[in-house]
């Protein structure tokens, strides 16, 4: 944030936080730091996907399959471990794993073998439906082993039983993975094509953990996901922090649930300066100058010696993973993991718009703009609320529009929410803190 | 001078920053050509876009004809006549040679046909490649096509920005011939070039710019006899 | 140094380079020449790896590099510049000369992340360098200014900057004199040539001003409807017939200003 | 071997289940497709309030419906909503003409890039979509009339005297019909009109067709008339032949997107090839072949139910389907720009 | 005084066609409640409203964290749907204290949660819906059916229970299907569901959402003729697009088909509750809950709120009716016992699990008519 942007900077994040502290005041703590963690975990899936469009321009249509992927990890790093199900079809997922990664070597070792043509693709093609089909015969049983298991509460394979805290990394390396494959396959396409292959890809993602039972219970949902922090049932029974919450004059149910709240606060806070002093760094840094020029012009990149897929690859694992941790660290908070509500309205779309609207480029904008975002979309609810009954009040009563105001009050939300949208983009159409650029 | 057709006439302003242009003036009448030189970044691409209302002026005002324009969008100053061919980005290159020539003649609701043969003569190539478009072409071609398009227009002031960077010594030879039949047509020709000692032995006009204000002025003849011109400009 | 075997590039009917064999010699200014989509453009794309050929080989040293990566070449040591400037719009001018270096050890996240001072230094080294090259292109006023923004010569010179920010062994330049100011482009002609001797620098370049091309290179080669038509020394391919008919052409056929006043005079 | 009236039985099977279903609804993601195409290949950026435009567009054409059933006008067999369309289109456009004021013009005054148009078409996709919920509410509305079939699976067996059964709506006919002759009208249009090239060569280069004489804002009027035009059309018959629902509006933007840039964004012809493409696959793929083979190789009796993937993935499908297209033809099937 | 109670549903999202019905019903119990006066010595139950969007459980759990601790209203009525309701009661409900009654969250997962007894809800799990359905269609004849199911914990849910109720039972399920809400198109489902030539589909989904699509495009293709409907499908929206096209349909919804049910349903519409959608009862009893056991704990404290609920709702006690909240209160203030029946006959086996019977529904000339209650 240094430079000619400093003011701005501080006065933007001034002004986030006077909204967030405005809310403690006129709602109440609770809310504002309930909100305050959820801006923190957006930021950080703002900044993931700022590290991808707003430094080499990659357009990730397909944030929520890496927010479902980091939310998968909590699960199965943190459920507990269920020997009956590995007893049940470990076998049988070994073998099926173990047969797709061999059709999978073979069809590579294959390809480097044989000369591109019509004999290479039909081989590829019968290899890869033979490798399917025989993965096929060990998952199946195996998986309806799985599910046979107490499928009210479990079916699934479990997890490992370690502290869920341990998935943000996790969650970051599954993520990693996958937008490894994918952009193995699907880098090479240009910006709005890239942009629907991720899309897709999500969406494959999220009909992947739905449909797969075994998994994570699909659309069963996993609920009482453990937790970093303690319970606040547990802060009510303990005596002393019942005592220091009436020394300062709190409710023990109150101050439980603050406290709470702000450890996860801690928590997610101490990870995102984490995120933004490297993600900072590195814009800052030769590499930063490199990704920029990729952006600005693929083919002179390439011409001066800069090899534009491994970085294009590079930047997109890293947002990726950035985006996955904040996928595992808002199941984490949830303490629930319920692939149903993975839309790409609220965990793609939403989240550009924080980029866009911070100023897409900057990491401090993105920061800016995963708060804003989240405040409005939250607090969208009860001000569409507001507004229909401001303006109700001022129509005669009984006039059929105070009528429809009324009863359409809740869509005044997406009302509010567009409003809001378009005039930040129409008074900063680069964004609050747009890209600075260094003279 | 102050009588001539087009006239931009102590032009000052830029692109929001700082002035690119001081006090520029620049005119030619019609059935001439004039032609501005200069080094790199001096303004001269900035002076044409001013001419052309691409640019806001702080100061000075253009004139055709005696009439103030300076107030007119570019699309209108196409309605009066003026054709241009910018430096950069110069044809539609999605759409194929012959719509780019089409799309030059948009203006115009006579049958165009005639104008479309003159300059497949004027430049063979095109005609082979009429169907491709043209952002397959070649620079040199697309060039072609570019000063092809503004023909199109027959127009009453043609401005050229470098018309012949990047096209072969005949094609240039050729492209000055027919400026220069254009200009005797009573049409009036603005350009800038870097060819220099080419573009000022066929100007009656020659401006040099250097950051932003006018250096020298003079006939062609005179700037290319003028040897601080030469050494400085003209590559000696 | 780079050996061009029977080149074919096709797009869908158009052969644009069609059988081209030719030979760039090490320590040389190789001048390539040729009317509008003589296929010269392709030519350098394919040798510079921006596509692959329809067939045919180029060689480097006598090693294949057909259809090696842009950045590849680059790593061998071969450079090229683009006939329309791909200057990296949103970085400033100095920027753009010191992305170029290879091997920075800033560009490697690890290094950036936690060697500070091993990027500094180097940093400071390459912006040295950096000014150097734009002192000497007369690009000074606007060293801070985005590239984007500069004038339509600015951004050919810029081109040409890039290529002295490196060690570069073979440089290809695709008209870098089409828009630059004819008295510059005599000290850009010294540059190359002092590249050429005093740093072993092998250049091939296509341009349409004939003086800058007899100027500083020899041999030439003239292309047509991409084969090569002719190849000598630069008084050769200037009387060359084919070359005249095809390329050179014999001057105006109309009368300037000054021959008409002349007439007029007489 | 079989015998022919089993060949005809797989036949009508395929047609009933596949071929219509597919035909239909890869015309109506066609048509939205349309106007996402148009739109981003003129004005150079993804519209994401399209899917909510063609809602309103429909609202429109439900209300004036209603209207005139209560006036008792109408055109049986043919249903009243086709009378009430150009009420409805000229809504649609007073309202996309009213947003690009508001809206879009600032930016392309501005030369935005094209992700800040995209960002501010999200914003008037909230503003439409709470507008719509407001004045209609969430609900499902019907407002079809006349003939729902043109014959159904009933008539079809009594006519042919098959076992198996093909029906036809009404309005599917009615889609790929419209469909049909909507594209055409647009290809001639933009080939061939001088509008249309004005239009064509303003999204190429916009300072190049100012010089030309292009008005510019005559050519964002027109593409936002047409778009919403081909909102509309394909909203009221997407409507006529489901129902109306602003919520499944909004979520047919995927697959019409997805048709769009697959087709080839940019590219009229491409977005009716993408929209069969992402019905067809969507289809196909999940349908359960095990009738569809009794009838042509009775001897075989299969266990399972031949279904290549269920239907659980039938999204996923025809994404799969998408990527491999793309890695394939990385500009979509008719060469698409890039933005 | 006022009493502030939360009214948390999806008013907007993929069920927010119901919600608006859902709500007035247990606004109408509040103001019925307030209107006899006689509630804690004259308070009035004030309703605020948030939105749960149904899917999206951080926004849930955001309105719920501002019902609670912002606008502090003493219980909560909903959330709606399974998944989001089990987000707002461990992240909101048990933290707090606040007890939290869902009228239409089904999910069998939902009964074994850990809820330290602040969770309820007046709808019957799942679990049992199946398992009454698969006896009807077995006592039916039909001995084939094919399932679809909208792709959520609900529509899971009962699904498996009825797959695993009626194979039990000796029928054949030869195909289970999922369905998206809110998708454009439901050819391929019906393609595939028709393939596997079934006597009758079993459409366990919403009624205002995909599973109205699949009943309309099997009608469309002939595929099917005889559809079972969960309680999901239940509403006069699909009768009125259908008509008699469904006749021979049958399915279940949770209440009891009585006078009670009659009655409310007479009062809500007197109320201006116009529509037929599920779960109207359901959330009319949920907020009568929450004052009964007010009134019972002489409080409007969250805890003792939580104290009275099972109390209140199970025998023994004067059997309570829809609009007889007056009657109870009074028993209540008079320190008497009070047995809720409500519009659904209301029957909380502990926090998390209500009992409850189902109408069993057949679409005779084109409308739901209760065949019986089981
Ligand atoms: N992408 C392409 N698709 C189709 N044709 C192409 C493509 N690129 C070049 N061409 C054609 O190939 C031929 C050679 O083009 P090239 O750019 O190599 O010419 P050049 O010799 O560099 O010409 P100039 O001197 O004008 O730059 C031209 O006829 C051109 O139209
Ligand atoms: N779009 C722009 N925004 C800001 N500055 C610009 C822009 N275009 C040009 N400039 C600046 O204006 C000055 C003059 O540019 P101009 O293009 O007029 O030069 P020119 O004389 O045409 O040079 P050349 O011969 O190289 O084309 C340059 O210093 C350039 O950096
Ligand atoms: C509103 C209801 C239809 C919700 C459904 N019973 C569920 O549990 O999700
Ligand atoms: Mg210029
Ligand atoms: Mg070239």
């Amino acid at each position: 944030m240094a430079g000619n942007g400093l003011g701005r900077g501080l006065a933007a994040f001034g002004a986030m936080a006077a909204l967030l502290i405005a809310v403690g005041y006129a709602q109440s703590w609770s809310v504002s730091l309930a909100m305050l963690n959820l801006c923190l975990i957006s930021a950080i899936m703002a900044l993931g996907l700022n590290i991808q469009w707003g430094y080499a321009g990659l357009f990730n249509a397909g944030v929520m399959g890496f927010v479902a992927l980091g939310g998968l990890a909590a699960v199965l790093v943190s459920e507990p471990f269920r020997p009956e199900a590995w007893r049940a079809g470990g076998a049988g997922l070994g073998a099926a794993a173990a047969s797709a990664l061999a059709a999978a070597a073979l069809i590579a070792a294959l390809r480097r073998r044989m000369r591109p043509g019509p004999a290479r693709g039909t081989m590829t093609a019968i290899l890869a439906m033979g490798g399917y089909a025989l993965a096929r015969h060990f998952f199946d049983p195996a998986v309806e082993a799985i599910e046979a298991i107490d499928p009210s509460s479990a079916g699934n394979i479990g997890g490992l039983g370690l502290p869920i805290i341990l998935s943000w990394p996790v969650g970051g390396l599954f993520a990693a993975a996958a937008a490894w494959l994918v952009g193995k396959i699907a880098l090479g396409l240009r910006s709005d094509y890239l942009a629907i292959a991720t899309l897709g890809i999500s969406e494959i993602i999220i009909a992947i953990i739905k449909n797969e039972d075994w998994l994570a219970r699909g659309v069963k949902n996993v609920s009482g996901l453990s937790r970093p922090v303690p319970y606040e049932l547990e802060l009510q029974q303990s005596a002393w922090f019942v005592a220091k919450a009436q020394s300062w004059g709190l409710d023990p149910a109150e101050a439980s649930g603050l406290a709470v709240k702000a450890m996860y606060a801690g928590l997610f806070a101490a990870v995102l300066l984490a995120i933004l002093w490297l993600a900072e760094r590195a814009l800052r840094s030769p590499w930063g100058r490199m990704m920029r020029a990729i952006r600005d012009n693929e083919h002179a990149a390439a011409a001066m010696g800069k090899d534009v897929t491994a970085r294009h690859l590079q930047v997109f694992v890293l947002g990726s993973a950035v985006i996955g941790m904040a996928g595992a660290m808002l199941t984490t908070l949830d303490g629930q993991f319920t692939p149903g509500t993975y839309n790409p309205l609220r965990y793609t779309f939403l989240i550009w718009v924080m980029v866009i609207v911070g100023g897409s480029g900057n990491n401090w904008g993105a920061v800016l703009g995963g708060f804003l975002i989240w405040f409005v979309w939250v607090q969208a609810e009860p001000a569409g609320l507001m507004l229909a009954e401001t303006v109700g009040a001022l129509l005669p009563e009984g006039s059929p529009l105070a009528q429809a105001l009324s009863e359409g009050a809740p869509h005044m939300r997406m009302i509010f929410m567009g409003l809001i949208l378009l005039l930040v983009l129409r008074f900063a159409p680069r964004g609050i803190l747009p890209e600075k650029i260094r003279r | 001078m102050t009588g001539s057709y087009l006239i931009g006439d102590e032009m000052t302003g830029g692109y929001g920053g700082a002035d690119i242009l001081h006090g520029v003036t620049i005119a030619v009448d019609k059935g001439e050509i004039a032609v501005i030189v200069g080094p790199n970044g001096a303004g001269k691409s900035t002076a044409m876009k001013a001419m052309f209302g691409m640019l806001p002026l702080r100061a000075g005002q253009v004139r055709l004809g005696g009439r103030d324009i300076t107030a007119l969008t570019p699309q209108e100053r196409v309605r009066e006549g003026m054709a241009f061919v910018p430096q950069t980005n110069n044809v539609f290159a999605s759409m194929t040679v012959e719509e780019n020539l089409e799309m030059g003649a948009f203006i115009r609701d006579d049958d165009f046909s005639a104008t479309m043969e003159q300059v497949f003569e004027l430049f063979p190539v095109l005609r082979e490649k009429r169907r491709q478009p043209a952002g397959e072409l070649s620079g040199g071609q697309r060039q072609q096509v570019a000063v092809g398009r503004a023909l199109m227009t027959r127009p009453s002031v043609l401005m050229l920005d470098e018309p012949t960077a990047g096209v072969s010594p005949i094609v240039m030879d050729e492209l000055f011939d027919r400026i220069i039949e254009i200009a005797r047509a009573g049409i009036a020709v603005l350009m800038v070039e870097q060819n220099a000692r080419q573009a000022l032995n066929i100007a009656d006009r020659g401006y040099v710019l250097v950051q932003g204000r006018n250096r020298y002025t003079g006939t062609g003849a005179e700037l290319l006899a003028d040897p601080e011109v030469r050494r400085s400009f003209l590559g000696g | 140094m780079i050996r061009v075997e029977n080149l074919h590039k096709h797009f869908g009917g158009v052969h644009a380079v069609d059988g081209a064999t030719l030979e760039i010699k090490t320590g040389t200014i190789t001048g390539l020449i040729g009317p509008n989509g003589a296929g010269k453009t392709t030519l350098f794309n394919v040798i510079a790896g921006a596509f692959p050929p329809t067939s045919g080989k180029v060689y480097l040293d006598g090693e294949d590099i057909t259809g090696l990566k842009p950045h590849q070449l680059f790593a061998k040591g071969l450079l090229r510049t683009f006939q329309i400037a791909h200057e990296f719009s949103t970085l400033t001018v100095r920027e753009n000369l010191m992305m170029v270096p290879p091997n920075q050890p800033g560009e490697r996240l690890w290094q950036a992340w936690f060697h500070g001072g091993a990027v500094r230094e180097e940093e400071e080294r390459i912006r040295a360098r950096a000014d150097e090259v734009i002192e000497f292109l007369e690009i000074g006023h606007v060293a801070d200014e985005l590239a984007g923004n500069l004038s339509g010569g600015q951004k050919k010179l810029l081109e040409l900057g890039r290529t002295m920010m490196t060690d570069a062994r073979i440089v290809f330049l695709d008209e870098v004199g089409a828009g630059v100011n004819r008295t510059l482009l005599n000290t850009i002609g010294d540059a190359i040539l002092r590249l050429n001797r005093e740093r072993g620098y092998t250049f091939c370049m296509i341009e349409h001003d004939m003086d800058f091309i007899s100027r500083l290179c020899d041999p030439v080669i003239c292309m047509a409807e991409g084969k090569v038509l002719a190849q000598g020394t630069a008084e050769e391919i200037k009387n060359d017939e084919r070359v005249i008919e095809a390329y050179l052409g014999t001057g105006l056929k109309n009368k300037t200003p000054a021959q008409r006043a002349a007439e007029a005079r007489a | 071997m079989p015998e022919t009236i089993d060949i005809l039985n797989a036949l009508a099977l395929f047609a009933n289940f596949v071929a219509i279903p597919a035909l239909a609804y890869g015309s109506q993601l066609a048509l939205g497709a349309l106007g996402v195409t148009l739109i981003f290949g003129i004005l150079r950026f993804a519209y994401f309030a399209h899917g909510d435009l063609m809602a309103f567009g429909t609202m429109l054409a439900v209300l004036t419906t209603w209207g005139l059933q209560g006036a008792g006008i109408g055109i049986a067999p043919l249903p009243t909503a086709l009378l009430a369309l150009p009420v409805a289109i000229l809504g649609a456009v007073a309202l996309s003409l009213a947003a690009d004021r508001a809206v879009f013009r600032f930016y392309r005054a501005r030369r935005a890039k094209p992700v800040i148009f995209v960002m501010a078409s999200v914003g008037v996709m909230f503003l439409f979509n709470g507008l719509v919920r407001l004045i209609i509410g969430p609900n499902d509305q019907r407002f079809a009339d006349g003939a729902r079939f043109v014959f159904t699976a009933r008539d079809f067996k009594e006519w042919s005297g098959l076992a198996e059964g093909v029906a036809l709506r009404q309005s599917q006919a009615l889609t790929v019909v419209v469909a049909a002759l909507v594209v055409a009208a647009l290809f001639w249009f933009l080939q061939r009109t001088r509008t249309g090239k004005a239009m064509r060569a303003y999204s190429d280069n916009e300072d190049l067709a100012l010089l030309s004489g292009v008005d510019p804002d005559r050519v964002v009027r027109v593409t936002w008339i047409i778009a919403a035009a081909l909102a509309t059309i394909a909203g009221v018959l997407y409507g006529l032949d489901k129902s109306f629902k602003p919520f499944t509006y909004f979520q047919l933007l995927l697959p019409i997107f997805a048709a769009a840039i697959v087709g080839g964004i940019g590219q009229p012809i491409g977005a009716i090839v993408g929209g069969y493409l992402v019905a067809f696959s969507e289809i196909t793929l999940t349908y359960a072949y095990r009738k569809f083979f009794a009838y042509l190789v009775p001897a075989w009796e299969p266990d399972g139910l031949l279904q290549i993937l269920s239907t659980d993935y039938k999204f996923a499908v025809s994404f799969i389907i998408l990527v491999v297209v793309l890695l394939v033809r990385p500009t979509g099937i008719f060469k698409g720009r890039v933005l | 005084q006022e009493v502030k109670i939360g009214v948390i549903l999806g008013f907007t999202g993929p069920i927010e066609s119901l919600t608006p019905d859902m709500a007035a019903s247990a606004e109408l119990a509040m103001k019925e409640a307030s209107d006899a006066g006689t509630l804690l010595g004259g308070k009035v139950l004030v309703p605020v409203r948030a939105d749960s969007t149904c899917v999206d459980s951080a926004a849930a759990v955001a309105a719920a964290e501002r019902l609670v601790t912002s606008e502090k209203v003493a219980a909560i009525y909903g959330p709606d749907c399974s998944g989001v309701t089990m987000a707002v009661t461990a992240n909101v409900s048990v933290p707090n204290g606040v007890v939290t009654i869902s009228p239409s969250a089904t999910s069998p997962a939902l009964s074994t949660i850990e809820d330290k007894g602040y969770f309820f809800r007046t709808a019957p799990s799942d679990a049992r819906q199946g398992q009454v359905l698969a006896d009807i269609v077995k006592e039916r004849g039909i001995k084939s059916v094919a399932v679809t199911y909208t792709n959520n914990d609900y529509g899971k849910g009962l699904a498996d229970a009825f797959v695993a109720a009626f194979t039990a039972a000796g029928g054949e399920v030869p195909i289970v299907s999922a369905h998206e809400d809110g998708k454009g198109d439901y050819s391929a489902e019906v393609g595939a569901l028709a393939a596997a030539g079934a006597d009758a589909l079993a459409v366990f989904g919403y009624v205002d959402q995909g599973g109205k699509g699949v009943i309309q495009a099997a009608l469309d293709t002939g595929a099917f003729d005889t559809f079972i409907l969960g309680d999901g499908m239940i509403g006069d929206s699909l009768t009125q697009t259908f008509g008699s096209a469904l006749d021979g349909s049958f399915g279940t919804a949770p209440g009891s088909a009585g006078d009670n049910f009659a009655k409310f349903d007479k009062m809500a519409k007197a109320n201006g509750i116009m529509g037929d959608g599920p779960y109207r009862g359901e959330s009319y009893d949920a907020a009568a809950l929450i004052a009964l056991a007010m009134q019972a704990a002489g409080s409007d404290d969250r805890a003792a709120i939580q104290s009275k609920i099972i109390e209140v709702a199970n025998a023994p006690g004067e059997p309570i009716g829809p609009g007889e909240l007056a009657k109870a209160l009074d028993i209540l203030a008079k320190g008497g016992d009070v047995d809720y029946v409500g519009a659904t006959n209301v029957e909380l086996i502990g926090p998390g699990e209500a009992a409850g019977s189902y109408r069993e529904l057949e679409v005779k000339g084109g409308k739901f008519t209760t065949v019986r209650v089981r």
